[in-house]
Protein backbone atom coordinates (compact mmCIF):
# COMPACT_ATOMS: atom_id res chain seq x y z
CA UNK A 1 0.00 0.00 0.00
CA UNK A 2 1.14 3.25 -0.87
CA UNK A 3 1.77 6.01 1.58
CA UNK A 4 -1.48 7.95 2.34
CA UNK A 5 -0.62 11.32 1.71
CA UNK A 6 1.95 12.37 -0.83
CA UNK A 7 3.33 15.43 1.18
CA UNK A 8 5.96 14.21 3.13
CA UNK A 9 7.23 17.89 4.62
CA UNK A 10 9.18 17.45 7.75
CA UNK A 11 7.79 19.42 10.79
CA UNK A 12 7.05 19.00 14.25
CA UNK A 13 3.72 19.16 16.24
CA UNK A 14 0.95 18.42 17.72
CA UNK A 15 -0.59 15.08 16.59
CA UNK A 16 -5.13 14.40 17.42
CA UNK A 17 -6.05 10.88 17.50
CA UNK A 18 -9.82 10.59 17.45
CA UNK A 19 -11.34 7.30 19.45
CA UNK A 20 -14.64 6.15 20.02
CA UNK A 21 -16.88 3.91 22.00
CA UNK A 22 -15.45 1.96 24.93
CA UNK A 23 -12.01 3.25 24.27
CA UNK A 24 -13.17 6.77 24.67
CA UNK A 25 -15.98 6.12 28.00
CA UNK A 26 -11.87 4.43 29.09
CA UNK A 27 -9.90 7.29 28.94
CA UNK A 28 -12.28 10.07 29.67
CA UNK A 29 -11.98 12.04 26.18
CA UNK A 30 -12.46 11.64 22.05
CA UNK A 31 -9.44 12.44 21.46
CA UNK A 32 -5.94 11.63 21.71
CA UNK A 33 -3.42 14.35 21.75
CA UNK A 34 0.38 13.60 21.36
CA UNK A 35 2.94 16.52 21.46
CA UNK A 36 6.08 16.96 19.86
CA UNK A 37 5.55 14.35 16.86
CA UNK A 38 7.94 14.46 14.18
CA UNK A 39 5.44 14.14 10.70
CA UNK A 40 5.64 12.07 8.90
CA UNK A 41 5.70 9.77 10.87
CA UNK A 42 4.59 5.60 10.18
CA UNK A 43 1.33 4.23 11.39
CA UNK A 44 3.70 1.43 12.87
CA UNK A 45 5.74 4.32 14.92
CA UNK A 46 3.05 5.75 16.43
CA UNK A 47 0.96 2.69 18.23
CA UNK A 48 3.79 2.39 20.57
CA UNK A 49 3.83 6.00 21.47
CA UNK A 50 -0.33 5.98 22.26
CA UNK A 51 0.21 2.81 24.05
CA UNK A 52 3.06 4.97 26.29
CA UNK A 53 1.08 8.10 26.59
CA UNK A 54 -2.54 5.93 27.40
CA UNK A 55 -1.38 2.93 29.20
CA UNK A 56 -5.44 2.66 29.62
CA UNK A 57 -5.29 1.62 25.81
CA UNK A 58 -3.15 -1.12 25.74
CA UNK A 59 -5.16 -3.78 26.46
CA UNK A 60 -7.53 -3.34 23.35
CA UNK A 61 -4.83 -1.59 20.86
CA UNK A 62 -3.64 -4.75 19.52
CA UNK A 63 -7.42 -5.17 18.24
CA UNK A 64 -7.34 -1.79 17.07
CA UNK A 65 -6.43 -0.14 13.68
CA UNK A 66 -5.39 3.35 12.66
CA UNK A 67 -7.59 5.24 9.86
CA UNK A 68 -6.03 8.08 8.17
CA UNK A 69 -8.34 10.09 6.98
CA UNK A 70 -11.07 8.04 6.60
CA UNK A 71 -9.03 5.37 5.26
CA UNK A 72 -7.54 2.14 7.26
CA UNK A 73 -3.87 2.61 7.19
CA UNK A 74 -1.30 0.26 6.42
CA UNK A 75 1.64 -0.43 9.30
CA UNK A 76 4.09 1.64 6.93
CA UNK A 77 2.11 4.43 6.02
CA UNK A 78 2.73 7.84 6.60
CA UNK A 79 1.08 10.27 8.32
CA UNK A 80 1.50 13.88 7.91
CA UNK A 81 0.96 17.05 9.87
CA UNK A 82 -3.08 18.16 9.41
CA UNK A 83 -4.18 14.32 8.29
CA UNK A 84 -7.43 13.39 10.00
CA UNK A 85 -6.91 10.22 12.02
CA UNK A 86 -9.08 7.73 14.10
CA UNK A 87 -8.00 4.91 16.34
CA UNK A 88 -10.98 2.18 15.30
CA UNK A 89 -11.00 -0.22 17.81
CA UNK A 90 -13.46 -2.45 19.99
CA UNK A 91 -16.04 -1.80 17.18
CA UNK A 92 -19.55 -4.11 17.46
CA UNK A 93 -21.96 -2.52 14.57
CA UNK A 94 -25.04 -4.60 13.86
CA UNK B 1 -27.05 -17.53 -15.82
CA UNK B 2 -28.93 -14.84 -16.70
CA UNK B 3 -27.76 -12.66 -14.01
CA UNK B 4 -23.97 -12.74 -14.09
CA UNK B 5 -22.91 -9.66 -14.92
CA UNK B 6 -25.17 -7.69 -13.61
CA UNK B 7 -24.48 -4.41 -11.43
CA UNK B 8 -25.73 -4.49 -7.85
CA UNK B 9 -27.74 -1.61 -6.30
CA UNK B 10 -26.75 -1.09 -3.33
CA UNK B 11 -27.52 1.93 -1.24
CA UNK B 12 -26.88 2.65 2.52
CA UNK B 13 -27.99 4.39 5.46
CA UNK B 14 -27.16 5.60 8.79
CA UNK B 15 -30.33 6.38 11.00
CA UNK B 16 -30.74 8.28 14.09
CA UNK B 17 -32.05 6.45 16.76
CA UNK B 18 -34.08 3.09 16.26
CA UNK B 19 -34.73 2.05 12.76
CA UNK B 20 -38.67 1.56 11.92
CA UNK B 21 -39.53 -2.23 11.32
CA UNK B 22 -41.71 -1.46 7.80
CA UNK B 23 -38.83 0.22 6.15
CA UNK B 24 -38.92 -0.34 2.92
CA UNK B 25 -37.13 -1.83 0.72
CA UNK B 26 -38.05 -0.68 -3.23
CA UNK B 27 -37.18 -3.25 -6.28
CA UNK B 28 -37.80 -1.95 -9.73
CA UNK B 29 -39.78 -4.33 -12.23
CA UNK B 30 -36.85 -5.26 -13.70
CA UNK B 31 -34.80 -6.31 -10.65
CA UNK B 32 -38.54 -7.98 -9.02
CA UNK B 33 -39.08 -9.99 -12.07
CA UNK B 34 -35.36 -11.58 -11.43
CA UNK B 35 -35.64 -11.85 -7.33
CA UNK B 36 -36.44 -14.91 -6.40
CA UNK B 37 -35.60 -14.51 -2.68
CA UNK B 38 -35.48 -11.48 -0.17
CA UNK B 39 -34.06 -11.82 3.14
CA UNK B 40 -33.93 -9.26 6.05
CA UNK B 41 -31.92 -9.13 8.85
CA UNK B 42 -32.75 -7.34 11.74
CA UNK B 43 -30.67 -6.31 14.68
CA UNK B 44 -32.23 -5.80 17.31
CA UNK B 45 -31.11 -4.74 21.01
CA UNK B 46 -31.35 -7.05 23.62
CA UNK B 47 -32.28 -5.94 27.19
CA UNK B 48 -28.61 -7.60 28.67
CA UNK B 49 -25.30 -6.81 27.88
CA UNK B 50 -22.24 -8.50 29.16
CA UNK B 51 -20.24 -6.32 31.78
CA UNK B 52 -16.90 -8.04 32.98
CA UNK B 53 -18.56 -11.81 32.51
CA UNK B 54 -21.97 -10.91 33.76
CA UNK B 55 -25.10 -10.21 31.65
CA UNK B 56 -26.28 -7.11 33.04
CA UNK B 57 -29.65 -5.54 32.36
CA UNK B 58 -29.31 -2.54 30.42
CA UNK B 59 -31.99 0.29 28.97
CA UNK B 60 -30.31 0.35 25.34
CA UNK B 61 -27.53 0.86 23.86
CA UNK B 62 -25.84 4.11 22.20
CA UNK B 63 -24.21 4.15 19.00
CA UNK B 64 -20.99 6.15 17.30
CA UNK B 65 -20.22 6.13 13.76
CA UNK B 66 -17.58 7.92 12.48
CA UNK B 67 -18.60 9.91 9.21
CA UNK B 68 -17.67 9.87 6.62
CA UNK B 69 -15.80 6.26 7.00
CA UNK B 70 -18.44 4.36 8.49
CA UNK B 71 -20.88 4.99 5.59
CA UNK B 72 -18.18 4.45 2.88
CA UNK B 73 -17.02 1.26 4.76
CA UNK B 74 -20.59 -0.28 4.53
CA UNK B 75 -20.93 0.62 0.98
CA UNK B 76 -17.43 -0.62 0.24
CA UNK B 77 -18.30 -4.18 2.04
CA UNK B 78 -21.65 -4.14 0.59
CA UNK B 79 -20.29 -3.75 -3.16
CA UNK B 80 -17.48 -6.40 -2.56
CA UNK B 81 -20.42 -9.04 -1.33
CA UNK B 82 -22.98 -8.00 -3.91
CA UNK B 83 -20.40 -8.36 -6.63
CA UNK B 84 -19.33 -12.30 -5.02
CA UNK B 85 -23.09 -13.20 -4.46
CA UNK B 86 -24.54 -11.90 -7.71
CA UNK B 87 -27.04 -9.87 -5.72
CA UNK B 88 -29.53 -7.87 -6.93
CA UNK B 89 -30.14 -5.01 -4.62
CA UNK B 90 -29.13 -4.68 -1.20
CA UNK B 91 -30.11 -1.71 1.40
CA UNK B 92 -27.74 -1.19 4.71
CA UNK B 93 -28.90 0.85 7.26
CA UNK B 94 -27.47 1.16 10.71
CA UNK B 95 -28.61 3.31 13.58
CA UNK B 96 -26.59 6.06 15.40
CA UNK B 97 -27.63 7.43 18.62
CA UNK B 98 -29.55 5.92 21.73
CA UNK B 99 -31.72 2.58 20.67
CA UNK B 100 -33.77 1.23 23.15
CA UNK B 101 -34.19 -2.54 24.08
CA UNK B 102 -35.91 -4.52 21.87
CA UNK B 103 -35.78 -1.68 18.71
CA UNK B 104 -33.75 -2.31 15.88
CA UNK B 105 -30.73 -0.84 15.11
CA UNK B 106 -29.61 -2.72 11.93
CA UNK B 107 -31.42 -3.90 8.94
CA UNK B 108 -30.25 -5.91 6.09
CA UNK B 109 -32.33 -6.31 3.03
CA UNK B 110 -30.95 -8.40 0.07
CA UNK B 111 -32.57 -9.58 -2.79
CA UNK B 112 -30.90 -12.35 -5.47
CA UNK B 113 -32.05 -14.78 -7.73
CA UNK B 114 -31.58 -17.94 -5.69
CA UNK B 115 -31.85 -18.64 -1.76
CA UNK B 116 -28.42 -19.81 -1.01
CA UNK B 117 -26.59 -16.87 -2.29
CA UNK B 118 -28.96 -14.41 -0.25
CA UNK B 119 -28.29 -16.35 2.77
CA UNK B 120 -24.71 -16.67 2.48
CA UNK B 121 -24.38 -12.64 1.55
CA UNK B 122 -25.86 -11.67 4.62
CA UNK B 123 -23.91 -13.76 6.75
CA UNK B 124 -20.17 -12.72 5.01
CA UNK B 125 -21.14 -9.33 5.02
CA UNK B 126 -22.32 -9.09 8.49
CA UNK B 127 -19.07 -10.82 9.77
CA UNK B 128 -16.73 -8.22 7.71
CA UNK B 129 -19.44 -5.00 8.85
CA UNK B 130 -18.24 -6.77 12.58
CA UNK B 131 -14.38 -6.73 11.66
CA UNK B 132 -14.21 -3.49 9.54
CA UNK B 133 -17.02 -1.29 10.01
CA UNK B 134 -16.51 1.79 12.80
CA UNK B 135 -20.08 1.33 13.86
CA UNK B 136 -19.23 1.18 18.53
CA UNK B 137 -21.94 0.62 20.86
CA UNK B 138 -22.08 1.47 24.55
CA UNK B 139 -24.20 -0.37 26.90
CA UNK B 140 -26.82 2.56 28.96
CA UNK B 141 -26.88 0.09 32.21
CA UNK B 142 -30.22 0.51 33.97
CA UNK B 143 -28.66 -0.11 37.38
CA UNK B 144 -27.00 2.55 38.92
CA UNK B 145 -23.73 3.06 36.37
CA UNK B 146 -21.61 0.43 37.65
CA UNK B 147 -18.60 0.93 35.28
CA UNK B 148 -18.36 4.82 36.25
CA UNK C 1 -26.92 -19.96 26.97
CA UNK C 2 -29.23 -17.68 28.85
CA UNK C 3 -32.12 -19.62 26.59
CA UNK C 4 -31.12 -23.09 26.18
CA UNK C 5 -34.42 -24.97 27.63
CA UNK C 6 -36.94 -22.80 26.31
CA UNK C 7 -39.66 -23.78 24.03
CA UNK C 8 -40.10 -22.71 20.81
CA UNK C 9 -43.05 -20.42 19.70
CA UNK C 10 -43.82 -22.53 16.50
CA UNK C 11 -46.80 -21.04 13.74
CA UNK C 12 -48.09 -22.03 10.69
CA UNK C 13 -50.04 -20.59 8.13
CA UNK C 14 -51.51 -21.17 4.70
CA UNK C 15 -52.50 -18.66 2.69
CA UNK C 16 -54.73 -18.80 -0.76
CA UNK C 17 -52.86 -16.80 -3.22
CA UNK C 18 -49.97 -14.62 -2.70
CA UNK C 19 -49.02 -13.21 1.00
CA UNK C 20 -48.83 -9.66 2.30
CA UNK C 21 -45.36 -8.28 2.05
CA UNK C 22 -46.79 -6.92 5.33
CA UNK C 23 -47.34 -9.68 7.61
CA UNK C 24 -46.45 -9.32 10.84
CA UNK C 25 -44.68 -10.99 13.04
CA UNK C 26 -45.38 -10.40 16.79
CA UNK C 27 -43.33 -11.13 19.93
CA UNK C 28 -44.06 -10.97 22.94
CA UNK C 29 -42.45 -8.79 25.82
CA UNK C 30 -40.45 -11.74 27.02
CA UNK C 31 -39.23 -12.85 23.68
CA UNK C 32 -38.27 -9.19 22.54
CA UNK C 33 -36.46 -8.79 25.51
CA UNK C 34 -34.00 -11.67 23.85
CA UNK C 35 -34.17 -11.61 20.61
CA UNK C 36 -30.82 -9.70 19.25
CA UNK C 37 -31.76 -11.26 15.22
CA UNK C 38 -35.17 -11.36 13.46
CA UNK C 39 -34.54 -12.85 10.00
CA UNK C 40 -37.27 -13.12 6.98
CA UNK C 41 -36.94 -15.31 4.70
CA UNK C 42 -39.28 -14.23 1.59
CA UNK C 43 -39.69 -16.80 -1.47
CA UNK C 44 -41.05 -14.79 -4.49
CA UNK C 45 -42.50 -15.83 -8.20
CA UNK C 46 -40.07 -15.33 -10.61
CA UNK C 47 -40.71 -14.00 -14.39
CA UNK C 48 -39.29 -17.50 -15.72
CA UNK C 49 -39.02 -21.09 -14.75
CA UNK C 50 -37.35 -24.34 -16.12
CA UNK C 51 -39.05 -25.89 -19.23
CA UNK C 52 -37.02 -28.91 -20.78
CA UNK C 53 -33.80 -27.21 -20.09
CA UNK C 54 -34.80 -24.25 -21.05
CA UNK C 55 -35.90 -20.73 -19.34
CA UNK C 56 -39.60 -19.58 -20.33
CA UNK C 57 -41.40 -17.06 -19.65
CA UNK C 58 -44.40 -17.45 -16.68
CA UNK C 59 -47.33 -15.40 -15.14
CA UNK C 60 -47.20 -17.00 -12.00
CA UNK C 61 -47.05 -20.13 -10.04
CA UNK C 62 -50.13 -23.06 -9.20
CA UNK C 63 -49.16 -24.27 -5.87
CA UNK C 64 -50.87 -27.10 -4.34
CA UNK C 65 -51.25 -28.33 -0.91
CA UNK C 66 -52.12 -31.62 0.79
CA UNK C 67 -53.32 -30.80 4.01
CA UNK C 68 -53.65 -31.77 6.91
CA UNK C 69 -49.82 -33.02 6.21
CA UNK C 70 -48.77 -29.89 4.72
CA UNK C 71 -49.35 -28.01 7.90
CA UNK C 72 -48.06 -30.69 9.85
CA UNK C 73 -44.62 -31.78 7.99
CA UNK C 74 -44.18 -27.71 8.33
CA UNK C 75 -44.47 -27.50 11.86
CA UNK C 76 -43.01 -30.41 12.66
CA UNK C 77 -40.06 -29.73 10.43
CA UNK C 78 -40.25 -26.21 12.11
CA UNK C 79 -40.19 -27.64 15.72
CA UNK C 80 -37.01 -30.14 15.15
CA UNK C 81 -35.22 -27.33 13.80
CA UNK C 82 -36.27 -24.69 16.37
CA UNK C 83 -35.11 -26.62 18.84
CA UNK C 84 -32.05 -27.68 17.18
CA UNK C 85 -30.49 -23.81 16.56
CA UNK C 86 -32.56 -22.50 20.25
CA UNK C 87 -35.25 -20.78 18.27
CA UNK C 88 -37.48 -17.91 20.02
CA UNK C 89 -40.08 -17.82 17.87
CA UNK C 90 -40.38 -19.10 13.93
CA UNK C 91 -43.60 -18.36 11.66
CA UNK C 92 -43.91 -20.19 8.49
CA UNK C 93 -46.27 -19.04 5.81
CA UNK C 94 -46.87 -20.76 2.44
CA UNK C 95 -49.11 -20.08 -0.01
CA UNK C 96 -51.39 -22.32 -2.40
CA UNK C 97 -53.54 -21.78 -4.94
CA UNK C 98 -51.84 -18.93 -8.18
CA UNK C 99 -49.24 -16.90 -7.23
CA UNK C 100 -48.29 -14.30 -9.90
CA UNK C 101 -44.82 -13.13 -11.09
CA UNK C 102 -43.22 -10.61 -8.49
CA UNK C 103 -45.38 -12.25 -5.66
CA UNK C 104 -44.95 -13.64 -2.47
CA UNK C 105 -45.16 -17.51 -2.11
CA UNK C 106 -43.62 -18.32 1.27
CA UNK C 107 -42.60 -16.15 4.19
CA UNK C 108 -40.47 -17.74 6.63
CA UNK C 109 -39.45 -15.43 10.04
CA UNK C 110 -37.49 -16.06 12.79
CA UNK C 111 -35.97 -14.87 15.94
CA UNK C 112 -32.94 -15.98 18.41
CA UNK C 113 -30.59 -14.27 20.59
CA UNK C 114 -27.84 -14.68 18.40
CA UNK C 115 -27.30 -14.01 14.39
CA UNK C 116 -25.76 -17.13 13.70
CA UNK C 117 -28.85 -19.91 14.80
CA UNK C 118 -30.99 -17.58 12.89
CA UNK C 119 -29.30 -17.88 9.80
CA UNK C 120 -28.67 -21.66 9.98
CA UNK C 121 -32.24 -22.02 10.59
CA UNK C 122 -33.08 -20.64 7.29
CA UNK C 123 -30.82 -22.38 5.80
CA UNK C 124 -31.57 -25.96 7.18
CA UNK C 125 -35.36 -25.60 7.65
CA UNK C 126 -35.86 -24.67 3.93
CA UNK C 127 -33.84 -27.03 3.02
CA UNK C 128 -35.85 -29.86 4.74
CA UNK C 129 -38.62 -28.32 3.47
CA UNK C 130 -38.00 -28.57 0.06
CA UNK C 131 -37.57 -32.50 0.55
CA UNK C 132 -39.92 -33.53 3.08
CA UNK C 133 -43.01 -31.01 2.84
CA UNK C 134 -46.02 -32.32 0.13
CA UNK C 135 -46.30 -29.07 -1.35
CA UNK C 136 -46.38 -28.60 -5.60
CA UNK C 137 -45.82 -26.13 -7.99
CA UNK C 138 -47.16 -25.96 -12.12
CA UNK C 139 -46.16 -23.09 -14.31
CA UNK C 140 -48.79 -21.22 -15.64
CA UNK C 141 -46.47 -19.99 -18.60
CA UNK C 142 -47.42 -16.98 -20.29
CA UNK C 143 -47.32 -18.17 -23.93
CA UNK C 144 -49.85 -20.73 -25.78
CA UNK C 145 -48.97 -24.11 -23.20
CA UNK C 146 -46.26 -25.83 -24.20
CA UNK C 147 -46.68 -28.82 -22.08
CA UNK C 148 -50.07 -29.95 -23.11
CA UNK D 1 -41.30 -48.21 12.00
CA UNK D 2 -44.63 -49.91 12.74
CA UNK D 3 -46.80 -50.60 10.05
CA UNK D 4 -48.84 -47.94 9.36
CA UNK D 5 -52.31 -49.72 11.08
CA UNK D 6 -52.78 -51.99 13.22
CA UNK D 7 -55.44 -53.44 11.35
CA UNK D 8 -54.76 -56.48 9.02
CA UNK D 9 -57.55 -57.96 7.69
CA UNK D 10 -57.17 -59.60 4.57
CA UNK D 11 -59.36 -58.90 1.49
CA UNK D 12 -59.21 -57.65 -2.00
CA UNK D 13 -60.24 -54.55 -3.49
CA UNK D 14 -59.41 -51.25 -4.89
CA UNK D 15 -57.11 -48.95 -4.22
CA UNK D 16 -57.00 -45.33 -4.74
CA UNK D 17 -53.50 -43.02 -4.68
CA UNK D 18 -53.68 -39.45 -4.61
CA UNK D 19 -51.74 -37.47 -6.90
CA UNK D 20 -50.00 -34.09 -7.15
CA UNK D 21 -48.67 -31.33 -8.85
CA UNK D 22 -46.40 -32.25 -12.04
CA UNK D 23 -47.30 -36.07 -11.41
CA UNK D 24 -50.96 -34.75 -11.33
CA UNK D 25 -50.16 -33.10 -14.59
CA UNK D 26 -48.67 -35.67 -16.41
CA UNK D 27 -51.19 -38.22 -16.34
CA UNK D 28 -54.42 -35.97 -16.70
CA UNK D 29 -55.86 -36.26 -13.15
CA UNK D 30 -55.62 -36.09 -9.55
CA UNK D 31 -55.77 -40.09 -8.14
CA UNK D 32 -54.28 -43.02 -9.28
CA UNK D 33 -56.56 -46.24 -9.47
CA UNK D 34 -55.51 -50.02 -8.96
CA UNK D 35 -58.21 -52.55 -8.86
CA UNK D 36 -58.03 -56.27 -7.49
CA UNK D 37 -55.40 -55.26 -4.63
CA UNK D 38 -55.00 -57.89 -1.90
CA UNK D 39 -54.80 -55.97 1.13
CA UNK D 40 -52.61 -55.51 3.36
CA UNK D 41 -50.33 -54.80 1.12
CA UNK D 42 -46.38 -53.47 1.57
CA UNK D 43 -45.78 -50.10 0.82
CA UNK D 44 -42.83 -51.33 -1.40
CA UNK D 45 -44.77 -54.00 -3.38
CA UNK D 46 -47.39 -51.46 -4.42
CA UNK D 47 -45.04 -49.19 -6.17
CA UNK D 48 -43.96 -51.60 -9.36
CA UNK D 49 -47.57 -52.14 -9.16
CA UNK D 50 -48.11 -47.86 -9.75
CA UNK D 51 -45.41 -47.92 -12.19
CA UNK D 52 -46.59 -50.91 -13.99
CA UNK D 53 -50.24 -49.64 -14.28
CA UNK D 54 -48.88 -45.83 -15.00
CA UNK D 55 -45.39 -45.97 -16.90
CA UNK D 56 -45.49 -42.47 -17.42
CA UNK D 57 -44.56 -42.33 -13.56
CA UNK D 58 -41.85 -44.32 -13.91
CA UNK D 59 -38.75 -41.65 -14.82
CA UNK D 60 -40.43 -39.43 -10.97
CA UNK D 61 -41.49 -42.67 -8.84
CA UNK D 62 -37.59 -43.16 -7.83
CA UNK D 63 -38.04 -39.54 -6.33
CA UNK D 64 -41.06 -39.95 -4.95
CA UNK D 65 -42.18 -41.44 -1.44
CA UNK D 66 -46.09 -42.63 -0.33
CA UNK D 67 -48.21 -41.10 2.74
CA UNK D 68 -50.09 -43.03 4.25
CA UNK D 69 -52.88 -41.39 6.58
CA UNK D 70 -50.81 -37.97 6.33
CA UNK D 71 -47.74 -39.62 6.95
CA UNK D 72 -44.58 -41.05 5.28
CA UNK D 73 -44.55 -44.60 5.33
CA UNK D 74 -41.51 -46.48 5.42
CA UNK D 75 -41.21 -49.28 2.51
CA UNK D 76 -42.25 -52.26 4.86
CA UNK D 77 -45.19 -50.49 6.31
CA UNK D 78 -48.74 -52.41 5.47
CA UNK D 79 -51.22 -50.22 3.77
CA UNK D 80 -55.14 -51.51 4.79
CA UNK D 81 -58.13 -51.26 2.75
CA UNK D 82 -59.73 -47.71 3.73
CA UNK D 83 -56.40 -45.98 4.39
CA UNK D 84 -55.51 -42.90 2.57
CA UNK D 85 -52.65 -43.44 0.19
CA UNK D 86 -50.61 -40.31 -1.32
CA UNK D 87 -47.88 -40.02 -4.12
CA UNK D 88 -45.61 -37.64 -2.74
CA UNK D 89 -42.92 -36.95 -5.47
CA UNK D 90 -41.82 -33.74 -7.66
CA UNK D 91 -42.28 -31.08 -4.31
CA UNK D 92 -41.17 -27.87 -4.51
CA UNK D 93 -42.30 -25.69 -1.82
CA UNK D 94 -40.70 -22.20 -1.15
Amino acid sequence: MQPVSSRTNRSTGELQVLVFGPQAKLIGCDRLILSDVNFPVRVDELMPMLIHHYPDLSASIGVSRLAVNHEFAAADSLINAGDEVALVGLISGG
Amino acid sequence: MENASREANVRVRLTSGPIASATPFVLSDSETALAGAVVTFQGRVRNREVDENEMKPILGLEYEVYEPMTSQELHRLADQYARKHDVIAVDVEHSFGFVGNGECSFLLQVATSHRRSAITFVDEFIDAMKSHVPIWKVPRWSMPDSTA
